[in-house]
């Protein structure tokens, strides 16, 4: 065991899968002799050499439709998407031919491509530097989405994306790129655990938070908050969007009967709404209160000076907490105007 | 200041500004810059070329049959461009691996496709109408555009291994708007893949006429990239299997990529579902016809006594042949059972889909057994 | 009122529309000329000229982004994105641009642009000619999304969307294209109900079924038949997904405290999700069976032959009818598995 | 068959190749293309210009030194690219419409931009920098080349409306990679909208030279779409000046969008979270120290014996006078309340947005009353 930052961690996993497979490929906007903005792939260029870490043209349809080709030839390219917010002009090679063509030629062609996404926000950055898109990914068919956080995960879940024979969209929240952890280097990937489960984080008791990302750190800080209060409770780190571990999910929520689902990115529409969507659907009659979700609002992502009031932080994670448990909160008086809508 | 192309808008003209080595009449003329490209293109050759090209204008005139007949959801003709399609295609390599749009019918005869390859996609029975790896071409592809940054990677792969392999990629003259299309011959510039943009200019993207696109020759873009280029007269099949053989030993022997436009016409409608007369003249069609890329090999074979009728006999009959496994293979097709929607979604188990896959087995069952 | 079809009633909203504002300009491939493939556009550049119907290069992130110009300089431009599938390349200027600059420049500048998207599948068509997209543009903050469903809707909404200074994605089911009905063309937009309100297209007790688009008639035929079984259900048209009109559903869903959400898209973070998660959180305590969803598969868009086994059908709804009732159903014997999930 | 422009990949020459008026060293050279744009730029006028590039570069230091202290949380440093910016943006209409990306301080300086509108936004207290109708400026793009379609279609507007305006968008040599960017370029020349692309080719995109986005000139990409286009000295205020105004009267008589390159250079960090160390020499640094276009109009004026030091006392001091007032609007800006993040996300009332709101003012409401 090896302590380390998650930014490193990534980019100790990054060597190895290239190690340990010559068809990996990274490519990006300054990955090679910058070692990228975030510094993830830093040294890579020096010890692989140009032609496998790939400094682009500043273009993401350009890079993502490359990178298709690429898997054609049989390579496993490693995309670097500089910040979330610049995913959106290769959207189109992402969800028309990265998603699509190993079911479009019935098998015959696979598409190996990982798609590492510098996100979310919560660092004081410019706008569209703080995006969280994951939804838009985990809706489409034929992609696998992983949302990892902290330096273990990132490490092991790097590799099994990009050793896996599918397509990953691969986020790395930003805020914890200098989170450190113990990461074990030595373990061989035969032996980890697959990269779709999800995992719990803290026991509890008296009700689930399902989270991913950076909020699982909100999360667990929101827990022992709590336990001050004599409450036990659960955190979930989902870390898979793609498939969703309800094994693990449901397991939880029969114990406890009580739902809070947690997420940074807006609300409508988002996976949070999925969680709540199949918990209903597999746990309905062990649901003691109506999940509740707490997300960033519906509004585009504000500037940075406002960034605090649409994150969802320890307080409001309480608050949605307090709501499963019928205990006081913050729209007891609104409840009956609730009933109204 | 001003533009180093002059304005080609009208479709009646666009021709003469072509290179060609075979003119409309049929007559040869002589061409420094393509003719050593071909000079090993006998009579003999010249009359394979010929059956290649009545060969595709018969699985094309089948595939419309087949449509109307309502075997087909949908085809795409490609007559009129036949000329573009079997000089480009019979130019490639076997290893060579081809990008294509919807509409390269003669590149997949080219390449060796079975009759079933021509329907399967447009009868809905598969979205890919072949294997790639069989034929070496990548699955037909309908997002205008997204296939030419495809065959930039793949040619990105092939300097990697380095292969003198070559990346060919097929799009149409509206697709040249696309920033795609753009954003490809930018990559490929940049690393110097060895890569082939054949650009058919048809004239029309639906009901747009090419002028809307642009005013000035789509051949006129490439150099500003960095991509040598050449407008070929893409209804005169020896241009276009040299300017091809000129492209590929280009990109072959490692100067980076090479840009043709080949200048054609549509002559059926976009697709079986388009009406032409909607948007388009009659004499601009007729003015095409005159210049119709077989009438013009053939008056070349026959004005050198090089084509009789018993060939010409022994032609359509491979050309009915053709047509005759090709309707067979459609009609015959088995379409997948239900749960094959399920199958290759993933290579890897998916256990979100696995769970819908047996709700909608139980489902299935659920019938049967009331 | 007049018999017509949904295809020549969006035709004279697009008509009255320009007649009403002459900032109107509509933008798309083949909609000059042509008249657009589905021909909603028909006519209409001979009246308005050239300048006003704009045949464009094919380009759909030079279409909206051009949109986005306009409207700078005070037009109201209404796009038309050939088919479903082909509004990926302008992913990036719809989320990034036409979604935020009203938020971003605090309200200085408005984007008034609307966005019509011929929709979805069940016609036969060729790959990327039948998506359903609309959960993109729910999840996106600063979009307003419609969805119609029959020739009045259509000509009213169409009309709204144009004339709202919010930017509007609008989705007509292509297989309604050729579905008649009464419009009224002479209706003034004062008089008319906001488009945002949902509609119940046919009252019942027992459950709510709840969908939008071209599924709001397999829904009603879904109804007609469960009725000959003694079953009165509700149908819902949703008509607009962002923002849901939940006064209308939790309306319903506290009387019949049964529900089913169903659409053509695919499941994961769709729209019903959206739908049930916030069900769930309304009207938790009437709820009296887990809501159930029927939509398509999480799988790319199959081949034509294959489509209705990814298309709910009037079959798949019953099921799902029977699930929320507790009556027999597909999955009664797979209960126990779901227990285990 | 061969590419019509000539590889450039170093910075050492590229610009060499560019039209120019005074040279590196002061001196003036004779352009007969240029001269006559700003035949009425007597010393006087070259005097403003000079104090605008001064102005322009304390203002850019200020925000340096804000950033460095805390007051701001990014900066895009635009040092030594003020004569592109200047020169461009002194010869723009009041009327003309701008679409820049983020680092064009010097074009909002020539619109009359008040002192907080420069870190308002890098401030984090709004995503948009000013009031685009104020200044004619739209918001500060960040989204690479996303402005350039916006300047097409507004182009397309002043046509529509018969007027005479021009639309302006200003974009990096690493935009030119974007789709985005080429179909602007393919939109405009369709419609011959009055649309002046300005390209400032600063030989870096954060770490990545020029060359990688292209090896041949990017000017020379424009007429390959019928675009005319012009590659300028960017360090020359006065042959930026002068190719500007071509470009506009190009546009604004109806001939279409015009294109110019203008060559300079990126001295500071990409923003202020870059580190240029990583991957750019000195010895390249300082090559463009010794072409700075400041310095390169004082040694033009002074050896004409137009500059005095009184001059350049009172230019230096309505620079300080400039940077404190900026200094003051940045550090006394009230952040707005929480509630805020919720206005003008819709223009008209949205349900799902209102009963959001409602919450999370209950929400805040309830700490209040604990
Ligand atoms: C991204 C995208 N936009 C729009 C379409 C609809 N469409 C199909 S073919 C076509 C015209 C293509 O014209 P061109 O590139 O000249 O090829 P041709 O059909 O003439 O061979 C259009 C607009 C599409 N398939 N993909
Ligand atoms: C779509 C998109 N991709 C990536 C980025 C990240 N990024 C910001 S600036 C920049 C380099 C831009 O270079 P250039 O266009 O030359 O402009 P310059 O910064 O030199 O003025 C990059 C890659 C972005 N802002 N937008
Ligand atoms: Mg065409
Ligand atoms: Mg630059």
């Amino acid at each position: 065991m090896t302590q380390m930052t998650m930014g490193k961690a990534l980019n100790a996993g990054l060597r190895q899968a290239m190690l340990d497979d010559e068809k990996v490929v990274l490519m990006g906007e300054d990955i090679g002799t910058l070692g990228g903005v975030f510094r993830i792939t830093d040294g890579l260029k020096d010890e692989f050499g140009a032609k496998r870490v790939i400094d682009t043209p500043l273009a993401e349809s350009g890079i993502v439709g490359t990178a298709v080709g690429l898997a054609f030839r049989g390579y496993r390219p490693v995309v670097e998407i500089q910040f979330d917010g610049f995913i959106y002009p290769a959207f189109d090679q992402i969800v028309s031919q990265v998603a699509k063509l190993h079911y479009r030629t019935q098998g015959r062609v696979k598409m190996p491509i990982t798609i590492r996404v510098p996100w979310a926000g919560g660092i004081g950055a410019a706008e569209h530097h703080s995006e969280s898109p994951e939804a838009y990914f985990v809706h489409t068919a034929g992609l696998r989405v992983i949302a990892v956080s902290d330096p273990q995960d990132a490490y092991r879940c790097l590799r099994q994306a990009i050793a896996s024979d599918d397509p990953v969209l691969f986020f790395e929240p930003k805020r914890l790129y200098h989170h450190k952890g113990e990461v074990d280097l030595a373990g061989s990937l035969a032996d980890a655990p697959p990269m779709g489960l999800a995992r719990v984080v803290r026991p509890g008791a008296d009700a689930t938070i399902i989270t991913y990302g950076a909020m699982v750190g909100t999360a667990l800080d929101a827990a022992a908050a709590a336990e001050d209060e004599g409450l036990s409770l659960e955190v979930i780190d989902l870390r898979s969007l793609s498939p969703i571990d309800y094994e693990t999910v449901t397991a939880s929520v029969r114990r406890t009967g009580r739902v809070v689902v947690a997420h940074e990115a807006s609300r409508e529409a988002g996976v949070a709404a999925e969680v709540i969507a199949s918990i209903t659907e597999y746990c309905f009659e062990y649901l003691e209160a109506a999940p509740v979700r707490v997300t960033g609002h519906d509004i585009p992502y504000p500037p940075a000076k406002l960034e605090k009031f649409h994150l969802p932080d320890l307080d409001r994670i309480l608050d949605a907490v307090d709501r499963v448990l019928d205990r006081p909160h913050s729209l007891s008086t609104a409840d009956a105007k609730g009933d109204e809508r | 200041m001003s533009p180093n192309t002059s304005p080609i808008v009208d479709a009646q003209n666009d021709l003469e500004l072509t290179e060609r080595i075979i003119a409309p009449d049929g007559t040869r003329v002589s061409n420094p810059q393509l003719d050593r490209w071909i000079d090993d293109i006998d009579y003999a050759a010249m009359r394979e070329l010929h059956r290649d090209m009545v060969v595709l204008r018969r699985i094309d005139s089948e595939g419309v049959a087949l449509q109307r007949q309502g075997q087909l959801g949908l085809w795409a003709p490609c007559n009129g461009q036949e000329a573009a399609q079997i000089g480009t295609g019979r130019a490639l390599a076997p290893k060579d691996f081809v990008f294509p749009s919807y509409r390269e019918t003669g590149v997949m005869y080219t390449r060796g496709a079975e009759p079933g390859d021509y329907v399967r996609m447009w009868r809905g029975e598969e979205s890919a109408a072949y294997d790639p790896a069989r034929l070496s071409i990548a699955p037909l592809q309908i997002i205008i555009g997204a296939q030419t940054l495809h065959a930039v990677g793949y040619g990105m792969g092939i300097l990697h291994d380095g292969a003198d392999d070559v990346a060919v990629t097929y799009f149409g003259d509206g697709a040249t708007s696309q920033g795609d299309v753009n954003e490809a011959m930018i990559f490929a510039s940049s690393y110097r893949a060895p890569v082939v943009f054949v650009c058919q200019n048809n004239h029309w993207a639906i009901s747009e006429p090419v002028g809307l696109q642009s005013q000035y020759p789509l051949a006129g873009r490439a150099p500003g990239f960095g991509i040598p280029s050449l407008r070929v007269d893409g209804n005169d099949v020896l241009a276009c299997m040299a300017a091809m053989r000129w492209a590929l030993d280009y990109a072959r022997s490692g100067k980076g990529p090479a840009y043709l436009e080949a200048v054609t016409y549509r002559m059926g409608p976009h697709t079986t579902a388009d009406d032409p007369k909607r948007y388009r003249d009659d004499a601009e069609l007729a003015l095409w016809r005159d210049r119709d890329p077989i009438a013009r090999l053939e008056a070349h074979l026959r004005a050198a006594g090089e084509l009789s009728d018993e060939h010409l006999e022994s032609v359509q009959k491979s050309a009915d042949d053709v047509a005759r496994e090709m309707r067979a293979a459609c009609i015959g097709m088995q379409t997948r059972p239900a749960l094959a929607v399920f199958e290759r979604v993933y290579a890897e188990p998916h256990s979100g889909l696995e769970r819908q896959r047996d709700d909608y087995t139980a489902y299935l069952a659920s019938f049967e057994e009331a």
